[in-house]
């Protein structure tokens, strides 16, 4: 039942002449991020919660505290889980059922991000060892996608985790009461996602430039470095292409860092 | 309904636990447009519940078997996000939402003109971003404001509100203590121009004299509700909305 | 792959012009049901179990008896779990699967029936606080579908529970050996439906004016009062027409009881 | 099959538990046009089994996919009622409803006249309501019944019925502590007037000469459930059945 | 989505044609096993395993073990579980997906065979009574499906049993680490798969010849006799022919035998 | 990545734990066409991976919806055998895999001459036999190989192979234990020819420097596999193959 908007290839054609003299159809340079609104406790009623307008796009990110046993080879550490839903409410390409390659690849890659920066600190989360742990749940709602679920959503993660609240543990229960202790989160990942259209590289694509593609690459940028990378699309980078997006990722980091 | 407890539901003066009276419906705000994807949107906080609604279409209806000639097939997806409960949901369909979905749908399609779009579908998705009782009544007033947002022809809206018992009285609009220490809900939906009932529930235990008190009750929150949902359409109208 | 069968419409006509005239095409008055007959203990094996027929409608309630965990916050409180299976074999229309929207919302009006009524005696079904009580499993079998399941439905259940035996249990396992002991149930929940044909309201509807409905309202009647109620179908009810199909509810409840 | 007890299963008169002689069926009744919306159906008791078999078709075949042209697809259904076992049997498919459905379509498309109905499908739902061994051969029995019942056309019936290795004794029709602690299980479906085996399965443990011994008497034992089978479609014509 | 290939038809007539006059399309006469390669410890890090291939049939079964919960009437006893995967990599016939019923039954008939055989000592699998049992888990990966999947199934899956190195267990842990005891297994259960080409028999089909069987019958075999069998198939077999079948069995089971 | 540990991944010499180099690849070989049923297969060995790729089509695209008229649709299956890892892998589809499977397919879509075979599709099916670290990288490479050896048009091969960080230091293809301990894994797959980069992905912890020094032993890495993949199309179309 795969969706298909007849209008894509007159599109596609439009992005990629605008490309070809380095412009795009909204206006912006090729390395801006569109406009960036981020509300934390959305969900007040959530330990956590961080609602991100990237543009057009919407994604609210929701944090969870439960507690459970930990893996028998960490057994002090907390447990991190991490979920994108890609609802039929936010685009007529979403369908109802089972979670898409595309919403595995988004919630794996922004659970790497967050995991191989070592954001939580895991060690914190022990209640008993071997016994009981806290479990992080993070979880992603698109709510309109303009493109750039990515970074957008990433970025509600990071802001939700950096919004979340210990809950109370009692007697062997989750008590659902907000603690004034925060979550013990470190550090501030975030992705930077380019797209390449013909020969153009640009930075935070938009549904159109995301119809339009031929590779995508997406960095998880940590304080010190990076964290996570991935690529996507049928098309290729070549090496000095991903060098110079890496570079160019490594400052636009911290301009989504301040939105944190 | 009916978990035991010492709470006292209603105070000497007739209060509620939130200080509203027992005719008194929590605030609610609708704003309507606020999704640039979908043809029509709306999202509604009524007291401490989140909800957003989308609709698409009249568009082809997938799977076609679900298709009819005789007029536009509608298709409502109640949903909650994992982290709308204190217990997170698991993502995906369970009994509870395919129920609200079904009856929702089957209220909705009394007043849309469906028999002007054959073999096509409408699809009406809510979002429920926060929950805190009601959610069924919320997510349907709503998604007649989506419904209108998107311009698909109808006869009127659906407004939707709950009465319940608290206590010993007949209250409107449960809160989330009445409603899990409560004795008895009604949900339900009207057309609000003919007062006809689209959608009623009741579960609890209510004499045969609570039951039409409680009906009485929810049609005016119901009626409440509707003003609402037409402010939300007017201001959208007048400020020429987002898109 | 819905089953659609072409001489509905034309039945539908046929049972809108009778109604038009307070007729029905068995001949019955608007507010009869058609003839019921219930038979306890029809799998003898199961520790209760009920075939209802209405009219041509069969339906098997059967209950099973596990040992599980209580919830949390009900420590003391036995558990209840209602199902309904609409097996291809009762039907054209039924297909195979996990359960369709209309199986699930049998199987919850019922569940709620019999909660809400507080029939069941769930404080008497605790084994050990907290640890282990007894999980009453409500299974609705249908056998043929003409029509009207939520009322044949409720009915079995009902008259199976007051039909069960507690099984032993010792050492830590439940013996599925029946004792004299009965499972404490006090009251006996039924569901009233009527649906709405045209301007016509009419009790127990068979097949085809299940086909031809414009709404439907079910009641659960319990001794005193109301426990459940659901309003179906695409059509709308006036408050008139709620009130009085209420006050017949309360009449044929008592009527439907003495089959218990 | 095999579970190690000290049961008795044949005593020293060579009784078995419930009294049957060794090549002793269990009583066997059968009732054709049990059901009013199926095309054919029948009720059948065989020990304390409860099997409920319906047909319906020809008829358009779903999906689409299924269908040949060279004739009717047969679609079998066996299926357990929760409550017909002592564990509560969880609804849906498993590997054991599976196979089993797999194994008896195919015995009875030895039977069926499908070719004379190219591109339809005739489905064949079996609800176990209560088990006791044997279900099986008891499904595909009453399966027999219900095609005749509903008028497709075959060219004879299929009769099961197992036997199986108590003690150190080949026993006709396996009772459920049998089934339990016996050490072999033979179902087989035959076509009664040639003889014929469309089905036969064997678990357990069996010398060459026990197998055939096995065989012969589950044969036996088909064609005593064909006089069952014949016996519920006379009675069906000459009453004139439910219909 | 079923897979169909045009030709085969032409071949089903082929191979009737051959099989009236008493042939086979390979030359094989009726009696014949293809050639049979049995490697074992194909997948080292595997307990047990083991690759055969009988004719272009490749088929790879692999041991795990586990430690888990006895069942709660055989406290003592280890668990068996058998598994088959048709993956879409071994034939265009095979579809990605939950098990086809042709999987299942070729993995619950192995299954009964190595259970029934009594092959594997059950009670030297208990590690603690009541509460942690070795779970010996079969799994037959179909690489290439050229026919007879069940003997080739079956004899790759006892040859692994049969090469299959104990695990530690420590600390309420499984150590992966093969020991140099072997799994307790006492006897070698093979099966013999006949199939009826219009009233020709044959051992061993070849695809084409499952493409054009009339009836299918597999035996079971373990030194002193039968522990199982299934006839598959729209067909039907005469008791003469079963007889005749499983007298051969018996003499091919210990050809088959020679290869663990 | 990143499990703490003692172990010392590095020694004093610059060997790692198996006696490699820190630019040295582990042992791959790769042999073509080993699978009569495909239309071109490859089984790799590379260090303790055993790999095994089968090619189907380009046939009818089912299901349907899936089919572009633009070209063939290739569907990639990354799939672990339940034996290959040390806790049983349940059969089916998880969210490793389908990521995998996404990221590969996408690779290969960069060389296949799609556009030949409108509304078709090509399947491209690999079994992971026995994982070592690495699996996705040596299915890729795998895959390449069963493509060509089913002889569907391609501009280039993929080669594909892994760096990562091994205590301090950027090592090539990680093997078991230094993915486990090791810092970062960057699994990279180019177009030989042209050193298009065709997959990439990274997670750990990297300094931009550290990055980059993996991306370009990767990329030899890719180079050497290459080698080996060449080295299997001529010994399969020298020898002749089994086919």
């Amino acid at each position: 039942m795969t969706f298909i908007d007849p209008s894509w290839g007159v599109k596609s054609d439009y992005v990629h002449n605008l490309a070809a003299k380095g412009e795009r159809a909204d206006g912006r340079g090729m390395n801006d991020y569109r406009k960036i609104e981020v509300t934390t406790d959305f969900i007040p009623h959530a330990p956590g919660s961080a609602l991100v307008k990237m543009g057009d796009t919407q994604v609210i990110a929701g944090i969870s505290l439960q507690a459970g046993k930990p893996y028998s080879d960490r057994p002090n550490s907390g447990v991190l889980m991490t979920g994108a839903e890609l609802v039929p409410l936010a685009s007529p390409e979403f369908e109802a059922g089972p979670p898409s390659p595309k919403a595995v690849e988004i919630a794996r890659v922004v659970d790497r991000c967050i995991r191989e920066s070592d954001s939580i600190d895991m060690d914190k989360l022990c209640i008993e060892k071997g016994e009981a742990v806290w479990m992080v749940m993070v979880d992603m709602h698109v709510l309109n996608y303009a493109g750039n679920i990515f970074d957008a959503g990433c970025l509600a993660a990071t802001a939700a985790l950096h919004n979340t609240k210990m809950l109370k543990f009692e007697d062997g229960l989750v008590i659902k009461e907000k603690q004034k202790t925060k979550l013990p989160v470190k550090k501030k990942p975030v992705e930077c996602t380019f797209v390449k259209v013909g020969d153009a590289v640009m930075l935070d694509p938009s549904l159109d430039e995301e119809h339009a593609l031929d590779a995508r690459i997406t960095f998880g940028m940590v304080e010190k470095g990076l964290c996570a990378a991935q690529k996507g699309g049928k098309g290729s980078f070549t090496q000095p292409e991903i060098d110079s997006a890496f570079e160019l990722a490594m400052k636009k980091a911290g301009e989504l860092r301040k939105h944190i | 309904m009916g978990m035991k407890s010492d709470i006292k539901l209603i105070d000497a003066k007739g209060k509620r636990l939130d200080g509203r009276a027992i005719d008194e419906m929590r605030p609610l705000k609708i704003e309507a447009g606020v999704l640039e994807q979908a043809d029509g949107s709306a999202y509604l906080e009524w007291g401490n519940n989140k909800v957003i609604a989308a609709v698409y279409g009249p568009r082809e209806c997938l799977p076609r078997h679900k298709a009819s000639p005789y007029g536009s097939t509608l298709m409502y997806r109640y949903n909650m996000a994992p982290f709308s409960v204190d217990d997170r949901k698991r993502p995906g369909r369970d009994r509870r939402s395919t129920e609200i979905s079904k009856i929702s749908e089957e209220a909705l399609n009394k007043v849309v003109l469906t028999e002007r779009f054959p073999n096509s579908m409408i699809n009406i998705n809510v979002e429920v971003l926060q929950a805190d009782a009601g959610t069924r009544c919320a997510a349907l007033t709503a998604a007649s404001v989506a419904l209108a947002d998107a311009g698909i022809p109808m006869k009127d809206m659906v407004a939707s509100c709950a009465a319940g018992k608290a206590g010993d009285h007949i209250v409107l609009d449960l809160g989330k203590l009445e409603d899990n220490f409560g004795k008895a809900d009604v949900p339900m939906a009207i057309v609000p121009h003919t007062g006809e009932i689209v959608l009623l529930q009741m579960d609890g235990d209510l004499s045969p004299k609570e039951f039409k008190t409680a009906m009485t009750l929810a049609t005016k929150g119901c009626m409440m509700a509707y003003e609402e949902q037409k402010k939300a359409l007017k201001a959208k109208y007048k400020g020429g909305g987002k898109k």
